[in-house]
């Protein structure tokens, strides 16, 4: 049967004869015999399509956390948005997906056009003149954020606020190993960045979270001023869902804009491919990371776009690249502008106002429970951290044996304790709502978990 | 509105029609239409305000768009009409690896069994994920010949960067401190990048007069500052490192290691192993060896796999099988820490397990060969027009130059690749790898037919005779295209990267 | 095969790229090349020829095509990029209705839940099908104001010929022998098709300087022969047939039953009902009103619905609610039997009910009022170069004409409907209806935005300025296209129907 | 919230000012006041798409036969073959979807050269020159046979075997009502046309079924000769899936080939949308019913195709037209040259020997049971008829406790006695099994119906 070769044995015997060689070993017949592989690959041989679909069909039946078998309140930076089929239809258009990077402007205005309208967008989301054309996640985007500033300034200290996403931090920690940066992170205290707990002169960066990963809306006024104080770059990480409603991060004064743009028409996806969103002030352009693309004519006077600033890219400036990024997540940056412009102006009021009214209605009937404390006194946005009587791991699993997917475990977030929460981590739960949570399923959510706590 | 409205949207803007250009989302866009359809939730709607300090607040209204759904359908389907796509025809970019992106895969990959599963889910309940993790790793490892593997690289270059920072790690492990990592220069410029932000310096090493790294030349650059070396085999001219042991063995000698860029990987599938030729670190683009789309410029994955004595500092927390049948997250015990915000780009993972398990490894073989089968049978197809850089036997793609065009006719690489656009093909990479002056790079792939091949070469052909009898078309070339040769300097000159950017002209 | 083989194909058969031809599968066929992958059953693989008679084995092989999977899905994406749409842009074809089909209909029809049903699975196990049924029919009649509906007709057609021969059942069951139908000039041709095969003989009546049935020449035509009266309304021409009542009347008076021609329901939902105009059996095109896409040509589905006196004749068996949230299959009393193999385009019928509910009563009747106003700006924009045929206050569409421009420049309908396909248009319906002569209908519907009309009034507007300046350039229109004017006399004299068929030019 | 118009209340005053008019009423003043809706539609009002979800995600978990839930062992003319990805992805390309009848040739090349592609097929499948491009389904396919017989013949008596499918038969019959066709149905005798018990005289059409709709093989020798010796046309009704490996229609001398095309790439669908499959000799190509697409040239001598033939079609010619169908099948015929596409020559061979082999196997294991009798000593091909010691239905409800669908019970194909069968029709069961169906699968079946007998 067939895989997707498409020579036949005559094919291949009349083009080695066009060759003039015998077989198509002899086309590796200069590879040195003593590293050739001698009995072929330790693989098992192909099997059909629908055979294989019956081996993946077992690995989907054990995902038993899938979202349309389990009413999710898990965040933390992956939502479960409204994603309709018009969206995933038109994001599924063959020449959107199986096209290359736009090398060659003049068969590819289709995703040119597409990603300078998901800059357009980016753009006005973060308040930000300069956005690019997609990074791989909001964790590279930071660290891409954090090379910006080094280069900036010249200076490697990276002052962190805790409140930005322990995974991020981690990322961060791990590409300093390369880039020397100096990651220092501060605590949070009752849900906001103690800032003051920290010198931070000869900063690179300021970096701050909109809301924080714990739910909390900080006031950023006082981390500008730092940032500004010492000459640093300041950086915000923001919900770009949030946007829709809050200040945004170039209202905020900061100088580079990272997020995760998974809300805007990406499924939850096991975490993956997911979308990177950057953007930065004018004056940061020539150190703009990865691609942007540009608008100009063609040589019949016509609008079109095209890649420009090619010169800051890897492929021309090689070592002295402003980033390596190469291959990035253009595809995802095309399906968010068909999603916000299925969402619209009001869509994304809309969804950012109900996720703030779910998360608040759900805060509150946790809060009548005994056994559920909130985490800290200030106001949240679409999620919030409660401090159980139980770990929170237990709970979310026994709430599981009610298909609900209570949140995430904070304690299994930061991978033990964190300067962002005082105490004990474990016992702290990570709940989220969307717009697409029910007053029943919240009601639901509250039941469960009564019962998960005074099992 | 004025009851003479502006006009909106068309087909003309779609080649089907003409070459008109299609308005923006933003032009198309109408005070108060909408198209979004959200559930109905019975929650309370209380006033934002009440929910949220006025102080957090955005007195302004940030505006996205308002087109209606129809219009939204309307404006991308015709963009779409505007995007040449592997769908549509060969697209033969040297060292993309544009093959054939089978629609199976697509399916694996949006069943709401696998994309819609939450990334923080406890592993208890993603069992199915992590299983095929597991076994990606594994079988991935099994192709390279290597012990270990990191899933979490979202790209090639992500993957670069981690594998330097395993080299970084592994030497600091031993008290060593390294300073120089060593490239050919007719490296990807992604490898030189990824060296600096990995905190080395890069020395580049020449290639000699067969393309291939320079023994001698590399071996006066080592010494026992050097961390490692970075190396694509087959190389980015398409031709094998033939003394890639020698090379290894004089690398290792001086305590350097040796990474494998997996770029070109597709070429040897069953043929030989980065393993077995001696490199420690291996990263691979499962977007061009796995046959995930590239979806306009990504998303790609770029895992990571090293020899025994690198595992322990590979990127985590990672999949793991645990016990018969039951897996977890566990991190390893001197680990880099994460690379990734998740699990890495797992779809893309997802998809190439299942490109390979339909593959196995009797298929697996077969594509390295007809790969390589394709680019020796159009390289000696093209002789007579475009001769190779290195006239022998290549892997699975071909460098060839323009340089003849260019001394005779004035045509260069570029125009010709321009042309073959008009021709309904997509052209190959141009002036990369940089050492082949008029470079005009190309990647058949195993999934195009002998009659597509031949398609190519005939259009190659007449190209040739334009620029023979009228070179200056070739100049102005493409013009059936839905734009023509685009202004690339006005574009950097004056920056306009959204529809809100000043335009001065 | 020699060495140098036949060439394949490419985009350059896409408009995006040119405007090649692209070979048929047949021409891109090669011996022994294929795609199919099948499951592994286990099944023992006996020889046909143990299981079969040798009799009735082909000792021929039946040629089918022998095409890779990567050069199946060139193939059809490239025809794809040959073919106008609705998704592409504005259809205006006069009573097509031509509306955006949303894709949240097409996700319903592509659930499992709903397509993988077998339609022999017994009611029991089929609850969520036969609900959908039930509850469909109920909307329709809502719409409607009829007493009960059978969904069985799989287009308009079908549903004619099944209302006429309920009408037959009806009077038959009077011991009432009928011969004729009467048919206004500005029908359809299906009616008059389906006039024939329902045993009945054509009566034409004409219309009158208004476009509207002649009431004192359907009068003189009327008698006690006569079985009913197919109308459309509003009318083809796009005119609402304001004595209706009178219409009705005089046919009631002698017997007679009144049709109701359903293809023009969009322009009155939520305004009229064909019930209370005083129609007896109600025809609906849900690929029309409903908006289930066309599919190129189809499918469809052409329920219908009828007045009480006639729910016992209807075909079945029928979709019934029996009991409480319980449904089964239930023949009529006095049923004509089956119009359709199994029970109708079942995933056209779920489609038209999810349209049903997301607009709900309140919406459809907005779809009406917006798809009137629609018709009636664009007849008011254009007055100026495009008279229409009468000109008041029309409704869903407006049929104009070309006259003038073909008495002032000698440019027919015809040659402004290809120019308007250069404009990145889909032309008007042309030449329909008969009676308005140099037809132009258009029928923007109520999707389309003001945007988007004034676009085809400023097209229409340069085309009117064309065959004012150059009229042979409209003659040799339309040039854009992926082909130019289509030699039909050709295909007519020499038939081609396969790509075996003789050529002999 | 947004339906799907785009007019905002600005854009529709603006319009009615446009026109010189107050309101979207006056636009319906002149239809008389006494008709008008006083109150509007008896419907609820509009709700959102995922509100509307939520009420068919009810519809669909009732439907516990779905194949994705219950192993289909159901025929009977609509058959559980595989699809793969690509050719629902290609076959839903929204060019083919969202396009209308192909008459504006010049922006129509897509589909009319894909319907081409498929006539081809049928023609080749068929063994006959002339295909149409589509009909409803294989039933309204017969009806179109058999006034293409009237009309070459002039006569109204239709022979018709009980060998065809009973909806096919009924509808025939419905239809006749109003051409006035007399259908002559002939009985079976052990599953094979009993031709000797009809007189055949004056028939415009002799009608059989290959194989016939128990599943039989009947040699048609018998009936072209009938056909032959009163100058009737031969019209044969096929399995399109059959004729892989089987004679063709036209090898055994077919006029007319009817057969049902859903097994070539379109779901189950709960019976519809069908393809009608529809082929001739030449010599009827004049009263050929439906559209058919013809090979041309453009002005510039491009090779074009385009409708033809169009005098004989109703917008033409009216009450004297072929045949009132306009809107057909287009998309199930498109979806019907991709699939054929992709299964290839050998492809096809593939599945019917499959088929063959499947049926052959469960036919063996079946017999081997108490209480099940074959119906017919005569060969079979992909499905048979057998017998049991319980009602058809009682025991297709029983097995589908173990979630497999049994078959098709023939008393409720037939409702009631049939010329077919002779006795009591309904213990009579029809079982099917395709290219899908496992050997475990099959052996599950046989498990299953024991205990169902058994009980
Ligand atoms: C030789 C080589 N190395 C590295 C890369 C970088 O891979 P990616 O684009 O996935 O980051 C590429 C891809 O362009 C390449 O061709
Ligand atoms: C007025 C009118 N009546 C009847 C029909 C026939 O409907 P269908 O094409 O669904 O058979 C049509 C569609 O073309 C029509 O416009």
């Amino acid at each position: 049967m067939a895989d997707y070769l498409p020579h036949t044995d005559d094919d291949v015997q009349s083009m080695l004869a066009f060759l003039g060689i015998e077989s198509l070993d002899d086309l590796f017949a200069h590879i040195p015999q003593a590293i050739r592989l001698a009995n072929g690959l330790d693989l098992a041989d192909g099997m059909s399509e629908p055979d294989v679909a019956a081996i993946f069909a077992g690995y989907t039946s054990a995902n038993k956390a899938k979202a349309t078998a389990m009413t999710c309140f898990a965040g933390g930076g992956a939502y479960d948005h409204e994603v309709p089929a018009v969206v995933k239809m038109l994001s599924n258009r063959s020449e959107f997906v199986t096209a290359y990077t736009p090398y060659q402007p003049e068969v590819a205005q289709g995703v040119l056009q597409a990603i300078f309208e998901y800059q357009t967008l980016v753009a006005r989301l973060s308040g930000l003149a300069i956005p690019n054309a997609s990074l791989y996640d909001a964790a590279t985007a930071l660290v891409e954020a954090l090379n910006m500033a080094s280069g900036a300034t010249g200076r490697q200290k990276m002052v962190v606020s805790s409140g930005v996403h322990p995974h991020w931090r981690a990322v961060a920690r791990t590409f300093a190993r390369g880039t020397g940066h100096q990651i220092v992170e501060v605590p949070l205290r009752d849900g906001v960045t103690d800032w003051a707990s920290i010198d931070v002169t000869d900063a690179a960066a300021v970096v701050a979270a909109y809301p924080n990963y714990l739910g909390v809306l900080e006031d950023l006024s006082e981390a500008k001023g730092l940032a500004t104080a010492c000459d640093a770059l300041f950086v915000v990480g923001a919900d770009p869902v949030a946007a829709g409603v809050l200040k945004t991060a170039g209202q905020w004064g900061a100088d580079v804009f990272v997020g995760e743009g998974q809300a805007f028409g990406t499924p939850l996806s096991f975490g993956g491919p997911y979308l990177g969103l950057f953007a930065c002030t004018q004056a940061q352009v020539r150190r703009l990371p990865g691609r942007i693309v540009g608008e100009t004519v063609d040589s019949s006077d016509r609008r079109a776009f095209v890649t420009t600033l090619r010169a800051r890219e890897q492929d021309i400036r090689r070592e002295k690249a402003t980033s390596n990024v190469c291959t990035n997540q253009t595809l995802m940056a095309v399906t968010a502008a068909i999603q916000l412009g299925w969402l619209g102006t009001f869509g994304l009021r809309e969804v950012a106002t109900r996720c703030a009214q779910g998360a608040h209605y759900l805060f509150d009937e946790l809060l009548a429970l005994d056994g559920v404390e909130a985490l800290s006194t200030q106001p949240f946005f679409r999620e919030f951290a409660v401090r159980l009587a139980k770990p929170a791991d237990q709970v979310i699993a026994a709430m599981a044996e009610s298909n609900v997917l209570a949140g995430l475990s904070v304690g299994a977030l930061c991978a033990g304790a964190d300067p962002s929460v005082d105490g004990n981590v474990d016992d702290v739960l990570l709940v989220t709502v969307t717009e697409r949570r029910t007053k029943d399923e919240i009601d639901h959510y509250v039941n469960v978990l009564r019962e998960a706590l005074t099992r | 509105m004025n009851s003479v409205p502006q006009p909106g949207g068309r087909a003309a803007s779609a080649p089907l029609m003409g070459h008109e250009t299609e308005p923006t989302l933003f032009e198309m866009s109408v005070a108060n239409r909408s198209a979004y359809q959200l559930r109905t939730t019975g929650v309370p709607a209380s006033a934002l305000s009440e929910l949220v300090p006025a102080a957090h607040l955005n007195t302004e209204i940030v505006p996205v768009a308002e087109v209606s759904e129809r219009d939204l359908v309307a404006h991308f389907t015709r963009l779409s009409h505007r995007q040449f796509s592997v769908d549509l025809g060969m697209y033969p970019l040297g060292s993309c690896t544009m093959k054939y992106n089978p629609k199976f895969c697509d399916a694996i990959a949006s069943d709401p069994g696998l994309n819609a599963v939450h990334p923080g889910a406890p592993a208890s309940l993603s069992q199915g994920w992590l299983e095929i993790l597991v076994t990606l790793e594994e079988k991935l490892c099994a192709v390279t010949g290597m012990s270990a593997a990191t899933l979490q690289p979202a790209a090639g270059a992500a993957g670069e960067l981690t594998g330097l920072l395993l080299m970084r790690a592994y030497h600091e492990s031993n008290g060593d401190d390294r300073r120089r990592v060593l490239i050919p220069d007719s490296a990807h410029g992604t490898n030189p990048a990824s060296v600096t932000l990995g905190g080395y310096e890069v020395t580049t090493v020449p290639s000699n007069d067969r393309g291939l790294v320079d023994l001698e030349a590399l071996k006066g650059a080592l010494g026992s500052d050097v961390a490692g070396i970075m190396l694509t085999n087959p190389n980015t001219v398409g031709l094998f490192e033939e003394e890639i042991t020698g090379i290894a063995k004089a690398v290792h000698d001086v305590g350097g290691l040796l990474y494998y860029d997996g770029a070109n990987l597709n070429a040897i599938l069953g043929a030989v192993r980065p393993g077995d030729m001696g490199f420690d670190i291996v990263h691979m683009n499962l977007h061009k060896t796995f046959a995930t789309p590239h979806g306009g410029g990504g998303p790609g994955a770029g895992p990571v796999a090293v020899a025994a004595h690198l595992v322990d500092f590979l990127p985590g927390p990672k999949a793991t099988r645990v016990g018969d049948g039951y897996f977890n997250w566990v991190a390893p015990s001197r680990s880099i820490g994460r690379v990734h915000g998740w699990h890495g780009n797992a779809l893309v993972l997802a998809r190439a397990l299942a490109y390979i398990d339909v593959h196995g490894g009797d298929g697996l073989t077969r594509v390295a060969q007809h790969a390589v089968l394709n680019a020796n049978w159009l390289r000696h197809r093209l002789r007579a027009i475009l001769p190779a850089a290195y006239d022998r036997v290549c892997m699975h793609e071909c460098t060839l130059t323009a340089t003849p065009l260019k001394n005779k006719y004035g045509v260069r690489g570029l125009d010709v690749a321009k042309a073959l656009l008009e021709e309904g093909f997509h052209s190959p990479t141009v002036y990369f790898p940089l050492i082949v002056e008029e470079a005009l790079m190309f990647e058949p792939t195993e999934t195009e037919s002998v009659q597509t091949l031949e398609s190519l070469a005939q259009a190659l052909e007449r190209i040739a005779q334009r620029a023979k009898d009228d070179p200056d078309s070739l100049r102005r070339a493409p013009q059936s295209t839905p734009v023509s040769r685009v202004d690339e300097a006005r574009a950097a000159r004056q920056l306009i990267a959204t529809a809100d950017s000043a335009r001065s002209s």
